[in-house]
């Protein structure tokens, strides 16, 4: 964890969710920078403790264990999996928490190698949110089917982050966690915080231009290095939870500027998931967007 | 009860009945603060409530329990 | 909701959002709200001219774990030194006493008041929860344990305040028990066992320590009272309590003078005996009223029990606003009460023995006048330090009609003055 | 019986008898009070859901609401949420010292006399209204717990959902 003086602001970097974190702070002593920077990434790590998918010890390990038995959930678990239900819904079953099994047939390394159609047809039956009981606070998934809130636990720390460090001081900041931000005020000079958009050619070293924002959240759905190249077709890493194939005609990234952090990435993510449509789908929700193909 | 009590207690009775009009919630400001609860020092009336409990015959009357001790 | 690409669902995601985030926020942190710890902490210095000195720190502790409901914790130490009268009256010659198991023995000159040195170290804890039941209805329960070399209490108590008329008038009832044990240094007297008859036990039973067993005695307290506010200014409180001690109640260190009947001189001691039981009752009163910056509050209780005391006490205290929120109270009290039915300067050694008789002060026709000033000063934005300084007098009939003789040139009940000083810290934080 | 406890006896039966008229559809008295920089009229916020809470500067569980009301009225402003806080303290002096503390982002009013209070029936401080976009009272509650607040919010969504 480290906290450097800058221009008019302290920025603080840790590392949570396998992703570089950073919090920016208009405030005037580092002991102040620093007691937000410990409060935004306890929170970072109190969500990751909870519901990565890559630890043994947590609610969703015992889900996805729970070999077809109903578990009980606490109230921050319900309050995810209604809003996971409520955005399956929204996105007409285009967004789905049980899509994960899909990566043990998916390498998206630049490669050539596609699944077998056969190895894929294989895993629908293990999707499906409608396929789960979810009766709050008893969830029964189906022996076999796995949940993942890798769609919204980032944005979810981010929002959390931002909320409790408003409880906590009035001046301005900005948290970012691996491209999903939240602004929570215009600055001392009444501007905005500047946000550069990563160019997905050369993700992480360039920038395709910049964002100035002032209040509300900002997420990027796409990731150019992970696409799989066939025959001249370019096949996306954003699969189809109906189809297990990739979305066709997928753009490259979109970011989304939105109230709150996880609205911008629901709204980044329903985007991908339309595909062709992608902009259509975004200019009817009117908010701030940026598509790159 | 011995009729000197009587007298006593109808005595209080009638001070209290002067002006009880209804005091609405929002009318309990002065009656929020701390001086104005009936015990408003516990550490004081505690001690005092020990010293005349071990210095006089008579003892009790404004609250129960409380440890006793062989005070002499 | 047809997701053709040109719906909106902004809104219905934005409510969707507000409901994981809105919830969630007050789950996981809970609102820190200010002042749900209060912490006294108080020293009190009680000192009578040439008699007992008590130090008693105290620590008082009360947090507030959830709407209405209160934990409260209180830790008092006493160290008690000095001199007791021994209920003895002075007499023309010198005197001498012997303890009941007859190991120690203590002289006084003639003409002075009999007092036996002692000290001694007591540790109290007492532990309380307030509950909410409903919007009009709180318990309290209560648990508390007191230790001292000689003597061990341990009681319980429970109240319940139910709230009528928007909470203008509340009806509080309440019930306590406790047991106390008394092990006497010195053994546990013979009640009215003349001293001159105890015999000093062989040597052999030095080792084996002082102490011969003990006593105990039980007490259940049960109150109920009713608070009712008057006007904005004003509210009154008004309790009936009663409660019934069982079991040795005789102060085991007391004696009371036998003398001759014609003579008056003292020719012998017995200790004391008290009833085995005791019912206590009282009325208390309570008048607070807030003048446009100051505040009164009254009380007065009559006591009366079935040892033949009765007792009228009145307190008042005045509180001065001085600048900011530093305060001066004046307190002024005065209690009177009449002798126990029991109660003897002394005993004609011709008359009758009687079943009880006791000659300590606090038993006896007496007349007790306090008066004190308390200084309040605020200390940071909540707390507050305090110093009360006050003066006791206790007097009662120092020469009573019924006096023999010689008695008559003695003062058979001095009059105890005492300072009562205390300076407490409060915080809120 | 004295006749000051008769008095006494016939005011606590009183309390007893007091109910306060069924909650819904109880179309709320308007009202308009001086507020921190312009009139504040209930009829003027009719088509919003009005969020009404009695508070003053003495009274201890008011200062715990504030925060939470100051983030329902910023969470759902753009869904037509408007919360008014009305001041009961005798004196304006004492309503400034609390909000220097204790910030309000939402509508204060002020009602030194408890006109709006005592047509409000208001039993215990705080008391909060919550009212529909027509006007009438869906939800009365006494008090404040960090409990109750959750079941509050989720009323003043389901409300501003119904358009």
């Amino acid at each position: 964890m480290t906290l450097l003086r800058r221009q008019g602001y302290w920025e603080g970097e840790f590392t949570a969710m396998a992703s570089p974190c950073a919090v920016l702070a208009e405030v005037d002593t580092a002991a102040e920078a620093r007691r937000l920077l410990d409060i935004a990434r306890g929170e970072a790590q109190r969500i990751e403790a909870r519901f990565s998918r890559y630890r043994q010890d947590n609610i969703v390990h015992r889900i996805n264990t729970s070999a077809g038995q109903p578990v009980e959930v606490d109230d921050e678990t319900a309050l995810l999996l209604d809003y996971a239900d409520r955005c399956h819904a929204l996105s007409e079953g285009r967004f789905d928490i049980t899509s994960g099994v899909l990566r043990r047939v998916w390498r998206f390394d630049g490669s050539d190698r596609l699944p077998e159609p056969a190895a894929i047809a294989a895993l629908l039956p293990l999707i499906g949110w409608d396929k789960v009981l979810w009766q709050r606070p008893r969830l029964t998934l189906p022996a076999g089917m796995e949940i993942d809130f890798g769609g919204i636990g980032k944005e979810y720390a981010v929002d959390r982050s931002a909320l409790l460090l408003q409880a906590e001081t009035r001046s301005s900041f900005l948290i970012n966690y691996g491209g999903d931000l939240f602004a929570s005020g215009a600055r001392h000079n009444g501007r905005g915080w500047q946000v550069g958009l990563d160019d997905p050619s050369v993700t992480g070293q360039g920038s395709v231009g910049g964002l100035e924002i002032k209040r509300g959240g900002v997420a990027t759905s796409g990731d150019a290095r992970r696409f799989l190249l066939r025959s001249g077709i370019r096949y996306g890493h954003i699969l189809d939870p109906r189809t297990g194939w990739p979305v066709p005609d997928a753009p490259r990234s979109v970011t989304v500027v939105a109230a709150t952090c996880l609205e911008a990435g629901m709204l980044s993510t329903f985007a991908m998931l339309m595909g062709k449509q992608a902009e259509t789908f975004l200019a009817g929700q009117h908010v701030q967007h940026h598509v790159i193909r | 009860m011995p009729v000197r009590l009587l007298i006593v207690t109808v005595a209080m009775f009638g001070l209290t009945a002067c002006t009880l009009g209804p005091v609405h919630p929002w009318d309990r400001d002065l009656l929020a603060e701390e001086k104005m609860q009936l015990v408003p020092d516990a550490v004081e009336n505690f001690l005092d409530e020990h010293i005349y409990f071990s210095k006089e015959a008579a003892s009790g009357g404004q609250g129960i329990g409380g440890g006793g001790c062989g005070c002499n | 909701m047809q997701l053709n690409a040109g719906t909106s669902i902004r809104g219905a995601l934005a409510l969707a959002t507000c409901t994981l985030l809105g919830t969630s926020l007050q789950d996981s942190r809970a609102d820190a709200s200010a002042d749900d710890w209060r912490v006294d902490g108080g020293v009190l210095y009680y000192s009578e001219q040439d008699r007992v000195t008590v130090v008693e720190p105290v620590f008082f502790l009360r947090k507030k774990t959830g709407e209405d409901r209160y934990f409260n914790a209180r830790l008092i130490f006493d160290t008690m030194s000095g001199a007791s009268a021994n209920g003895a009256t002075a007499t023309n010659t010198a005197q001498t006493f012997t303890s009941p198991s007859g190991t120690t023995t203590y002289t006084t000159p003639a003409g002075e008041t009999p007092l036996y040195k002692f000290s001694d170290e007591r540790v109290a804890l007492a532990l309380e929860w307030e509950r909410p039941f409903g919007r009009e209805r709180q318990m309290v329960y209560g648990i508390n344990a007191s230790v001292e070399s000689d003597y061990m209490s341990v009681g319980l108590s429970t109240m319940l305040l139910q709230n009528f008329n928007d909470k203008l008038t509340t009806l509080t009832t309440g019930l306590s028990a406790n047991y106390d044990s008394v092990s006497p240094d010195g053994g546990v007297p013979v009640p009215m066992q003349l001293l001159s008859t105890v015999v000093a036990p062989p040597p052999a039973d030095e080792e084996e320590g002082e102490d011969e067993g003990g006593e105990s005695k039980s007490t259940l307290d049960a109150i109920i009272g009713v608070t009712q506010v008057l006007t904005r200014r004003a509210l009154t409180q008004f309790n009936y309590s009663i409660g019934f001690s069982s079991g040795y109640l005789n102060d085991p260190y007391k004696v009371i003078s036998v003398v001759d009947g014609s003579t008056g001189a003292t020719v012998d001691y017995r200790f004391e005996s008290r009833p085995d039981s005791r019912l206590r009752q009282s009325l208390y009163w309570k008048y607070v009223y807030h003048l446009p910056r100051d505040v009164v509050h009254f009380a007065y209780r009559y006591y009366w029990d079935d040892w033949g005391i009765t007792a009228h006490t009145a307190d008042l205290h005045y509180r001065f606003e001085l600048f900011g929120r530093s305060y001066l109270q004046p307190h002024l009290r005065y209690s009177a009460q009449t002798a126990a039915d029991f109660y003897h300067h002394s005993l004609v050694n011709t008359a009758p023995v009687p079943a009880h008789a006791s000659a300590d002060y606090r038993l006896g026709d007496l007349a007790t006048t306090t008066y004190g000033l308390k200084l309040g000063l605020p200390v940071g934005k909540s707390s507050e330090f305090s110093l009360r300084v006050e003066s006791m007098k206790q007097t009662g009939d120092s020469y009573p009609a019924d006096a023999i003789g010689v008695q008559r040139n003695f003062d058979l009940f001095p009059t105890i003055n005492a300072t009562i000083a205390q300076i407490t810290y409060t915080g809120r934080f | 019986m004295t006749p000051s406890a008769a008095h006494l006896r016939r005011y606590l039966l009183f309390g007893f008898l007091f109910v306060l008229p069924a909650a819904a559809d109880y179309v709320v008295p308007d009202f308009s009070l001086p507020g921190r920089d312009q009139t504040v009229s209930l009829g003027a916020l009719r088509g919003k859901v009005v969020y009404v809470d009695f508070w003053a500067s003495w009274c201890q569980p008011c200062r715990q609401s504030f925060p939470w009301m100051n983030r329902l009225q910023k969470r759902y402003q753009e869904q037509g949420l408007v919360v008014v806080g009305i001041n009961l303290d005798k004196s304006r002096e004492l309503s400034d010292d609390f909000l220097k503390k204790t910030p309000a982002d939402f509508i204060v009013a002020y009602d030194p006399e408890g006109k709006v209070a005592s047509a409000y029936r208001v039993k215990g401080m705080p008391s909060s209204y919550l009212i529909d976009r027509q006007g009438r009272i869906q939800k009365t509650h006494i008090g404040f717990r960090e409990e109750t607040s959750a079941d509050v919010e989720s009323a003043i969504r389901a409300l501003l959902e119904n358009q």
